[in-house]
């Protein structure tokens, strides 16, 4: 079998590599502590009396998670192996580096790798007299039902739900109110993708499962967990209308609401689609008559060469909209 | 009497390494068909590391310190499910072995059952939710029953096959519904697996 | 033969779509006129008085040209089909909306289909009464000896080259100043790329080219041109250390010196690539004691799903650190 | 006498556009091997939108408008190299032709050779250069000398061919060097195919 075409030296080393590029290429934005190299620090975020955002999970999704490290944005990463949820010491490292009194707030995907390490490091922060609470990210309408919204994937939804409760520690809330917020944000984000080709892990650069040329799959996972149908590849707006009718009809929105969108890239689909996807997304809502008050178009949550994309709606307030507003300013995105 | 010793249960976790090594890449395609595909990589790497730090503890060591330092070393390595899982699993079983040089072969089925506990406190899975639990529960309970390695062994594998039947409600493959049916869980297959080597290791009186 | 798997609708509409999409996602950063749907225009750039810095080229290598479109960077983009040079009419289009009674300033990669589109557009305008200047970029240092640096190409170095020149007129210098910058800063600016893997026109869905799974192409251009060598694919580490060599050896630059440096996505190669090439890329630069002044790793110029990466750095010098540092804001790249 | 009329030549632009939609994806391969994989769509797109713009003229249009009319709609449909060098050729061959009604078929020729003076004269590429030249320009010659249009599409072809063994110094293709030998020029070979068409639908006295 072929090996995927890959520009990387040992497949072992690939995080750590690419940590080190990253390290060099934003030295104003993030730091590492010496003894902690996969913890990942804002260099402008952390400071006394504010509640600490510490996100994290497997690599092979940039800029998601150390991407979105910075001010008014999360305050830490804890990053893991390819796919691999961080074991509990690099969350530690990163909790305690970006602790400012004020309690830790951990936000990371429901993923059962996750829950297990980031709750290990938690009990070891209580121990430490550091108060920690977390909210997991479900914004993957085709992981669950609805009725069992809790045991949903969290996937690019991230990017706005972790920036609503940025945005809320950074505004200098008690970690009670970020993290209601952040729970507010999660509950009113709503994802679905689909995939058109793998990705491949580094250390085997086989495809992560096959997905025959001419198919494809609504709903897959980031990391390449299988979705909830297969089936021919279709135009992209037939894709586009399948996903906003779930995503509608759950969202249940009145007109005139507002809503922040994100068309995100799986990895190889490249942004003329996106913006294809966009145009469709676009006339949807206005359909609606939601108000679109934000827009990103772009990878922000990838499985490294996957091909395929996501569309999330968050269903704004007058709160959200104004989290979703404040700056932020972090090596991979930044806004205001 | 034959005994487990320190020096004994490193050169276990070395036959662990090997073994999750030369089975990566069946575990990695078997997780790719209901998870991420990577479950090999986790256990090689994880298991490497484990027999690492193992075989680096300083002479004197106890039974206990080896299955800490592996637990420690694994978990550092991989994070991951498997990484908390086995930590616990390893902690849990040196506890059983206690601070000391030496125990029964004929007591280790206690350690399966140890590691089996740990296992399923760290991951709150019950049986039959299609997880390593599926080969490690079965295992634990042959051992309490007072079965030999070979026999617990034999136990775990059913397990592992068994899984193929049942529908994920846990981890990532929870998501799959009837399509994860047919396909054996990756965790549960390196687990009868590491099981296999386990009784195979404590097994000769000569400890070869 | 399998058609590449793509989220398009009709493979003629897609350049069409998404410019629509474009324009609902960043209203607040472009407009089109009503009859010039393919002259892209930034919302706060041109002004009375200012150099209308004017670019653009075939689509399919997105966010170049359209994203580039913004204050402090260029004033509009005129957009082709894909890999084709726009005609003069849209050309126009984007000049005559752009100007401010200064003159208009084209640049654009050196093609022979651009040339012969803009210098129709640019004999009109001047009939038009309107002056226009044309520089090329020509960073592509694979693709033609140094002695022949103007019949290169001009890649993923626009970047740098199109922000210096944008930096000059949103500083307001006369056309003769901001061409002589756009020359200056094309001099000083070296790309060179590799190819993993073909793209394909969303007309055919079929490779451009053939490149076997385990080979790579050095050299390739943005279109799928050939390269200049076809070998097996190495790793990370030896591919940039051939690029970094061919550019150092022709950059020539004492200690001290400092650069602006461009990892840049040919397409579908992830972020984690990238930054394990910058890694290396940044160890070369500091072993060649050079301070690198600015760092750009992303999707800046690709060739829609194409494998591989290409590396750009630009030799600063005061002039041109200014115009480097200098703030812009466009829909998809933003400073200062 | 056999003329050319308006409506013949809008005949002949329809039957360009079917034949290029036709090679649309050989064209592409040709291209795909020395440059960007492209040329049959941009032919396909630009001799349809010709077509479609002679066709669109009103009743009593003259030769040379449907040739300016053929000319910016195929340039405004393709941009590309292509783009330029044909709407000039149309350009060209309109003057020659001039504002009539009727030209002698037996005249036709004089249009190939204005085309391919439009097309070196907007691509200032020399012959022996690997473009679409090395067919138009030997074609032209063998309209000068007085060849008929069978013999002026044999040249054309025979120079079409003999692009294979050149090695491209303008255009996409020049940076290959010597790797660009061996196959022929996308652009030349539509030459080749344009030519034939116009000289198959220019030959038949009956005009059907
Ligand atoms: N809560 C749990 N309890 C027991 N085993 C679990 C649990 N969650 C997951 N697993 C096991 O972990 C295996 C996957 O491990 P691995 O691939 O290494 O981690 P990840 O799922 O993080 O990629 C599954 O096949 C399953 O057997
Ligand atoms: N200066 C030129 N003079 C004549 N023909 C040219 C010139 N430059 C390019 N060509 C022709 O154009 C062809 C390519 O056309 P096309 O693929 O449509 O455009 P592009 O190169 O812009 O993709 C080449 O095969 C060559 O024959
Ligand atoms: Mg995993
Ligand atoms: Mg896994
Ligand atoms: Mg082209
Ligand atoms: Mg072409």
């Amino acid at each position: 079998m072929t090996l995927t075409q890959k520009l990387i030296n040992d497949g072992n080393d690939t995080v750590d590599e690419m940590l080190a590029g990253v390290m060099a290429a934003h030295p104003d934005h993030l730091w590492r502590p010496d003894h902690a190299p996969r913890a990942v620090i804002a260099r402008h975020g952390p400071r006394e009396g504010k509640v600490a955002l510490v996100i994290g999970g497997g690599s092979g999704h940039e800029p998601t998670f150390l991407g979105f490290v910075g001010k008014g944005l999360a305050d830490a990463a804890a990053i893991g192996n390819v796919f691999a949820s961080p074991p509990p010491q690099p969350v530690m490292d990163a909790a305690m580096a970006a602790h400012g009194g004020a309690g830790v707030l951990f936000m990371y995907g429901n993923y059962a790798g996750d829950v297990m390490n980031f709750d290990m490091a938690a009990e070891m922060l209580e121990m430490e007299g550091i108060e920690t609470r977390t909210v997991l990210t479900t914004d993957d309408i085709a992981s669950a039902p609805r009725e069992a919204r809790d045991k949903r994937r969290g996937v690019a939804g991230n990017v706005f739900i972790f920036k609503a409760a940025g945005a809320a520690a950074d505004l200098g809330l008690p970690l009670d109110e970020v993290e209601r917020i952040a729970r507010h944000a999660n509950a009113r984000t709503y994802t679905m993708g689909v995939a058109l080709s793998a990705c491949s892990l580094p250390q085997t650069r086989r495809p992560n499962f096959d997905l025959p040329a001419g198919e494809m799959e609504i709903g897959m996972g980031i990391h390449g967990e299988p979705g909830i149908r297969r089936e021919a590849l279709r135009p992209a707006d037939a894709v586009t209308d399948e996903i906003m009718d779930a995503i509608l009809s759950e969202m249940a929105a009145a007109p005139g609401d507002r809503v922040a969108v994100l068309v995100n890239s799986l990895g190889s689909t490249p942004l003329m689609e996106l913006y294809i996807l966009h145009a469709r997304v676009n006339a949807r809502l206005k359909a609606a008559e939601l108000e679109v008050h934000r827009t990103l178009v772009g990878p922000y949550c990838t499985s490294m060469e996957m091909a395929g994309a996501s569309i999330t709606i968050m269903h704004l307030d007058d709160e959200l909209q104004r989290m979703i507003d404040h700056p932020c300013d972090c090596a991979m995105f930044r806004q205001g | 009497m034959a005994e487990l010793t320190p020096q004994r249960l490193v050169a276990s976790f070395a036959a662990l390494a090997e073994k999750m090594d030369a089975e990566r890449d069946t575990l990695c395609r078997l997780d790719g068909v209901i998870g991420d595909a990577d479950h090999g990589i986790a256990m090689a790497q994880g298991m490497a590391a484990a027999s690492g730090a193992a075989a680096d503890l300083p002479e004197g060591a106890s039974l206990q310190d080896v299955f800490n330092a592996a637990a420690k070393a694994f978990l550092n390595a991989v994070g991951a499910s498997s990484g908390p899982l086995y930590a616990t699993a390893f902690l849990r079983a040196g506890k059983a072995a206690g601070p000391h040089a030496a125990m029964p072969l004929a007591e280790t089925p206690s350690l399966i059952a140890a590691m089996a506990e740990g296992i399923a406190a760290r991951g709150k899975a019950e049986p039959g939710q299609k997880t390593m639990l599926d080969a490690w529960a079965p295992a634990a309970e042959a051992a309490r029953r007072g079965d030999d390695l070979v026999a617990i062994s034999a136990v775990a594998h059913a397990g592992a096959e068994a899984t193929a039947e049942m529908i994920a409600t846990l981890g990532r493959a929870a998501r799959l519904g009837e399509r994860s049916r047919g396909h054996r869980d990756p965790g549960a297959v390196s687990a009868a697996m590491i099981i296999a080597v386990m009784a195979e290791s404590w097994s000769r009186p000569d400890g070869a």
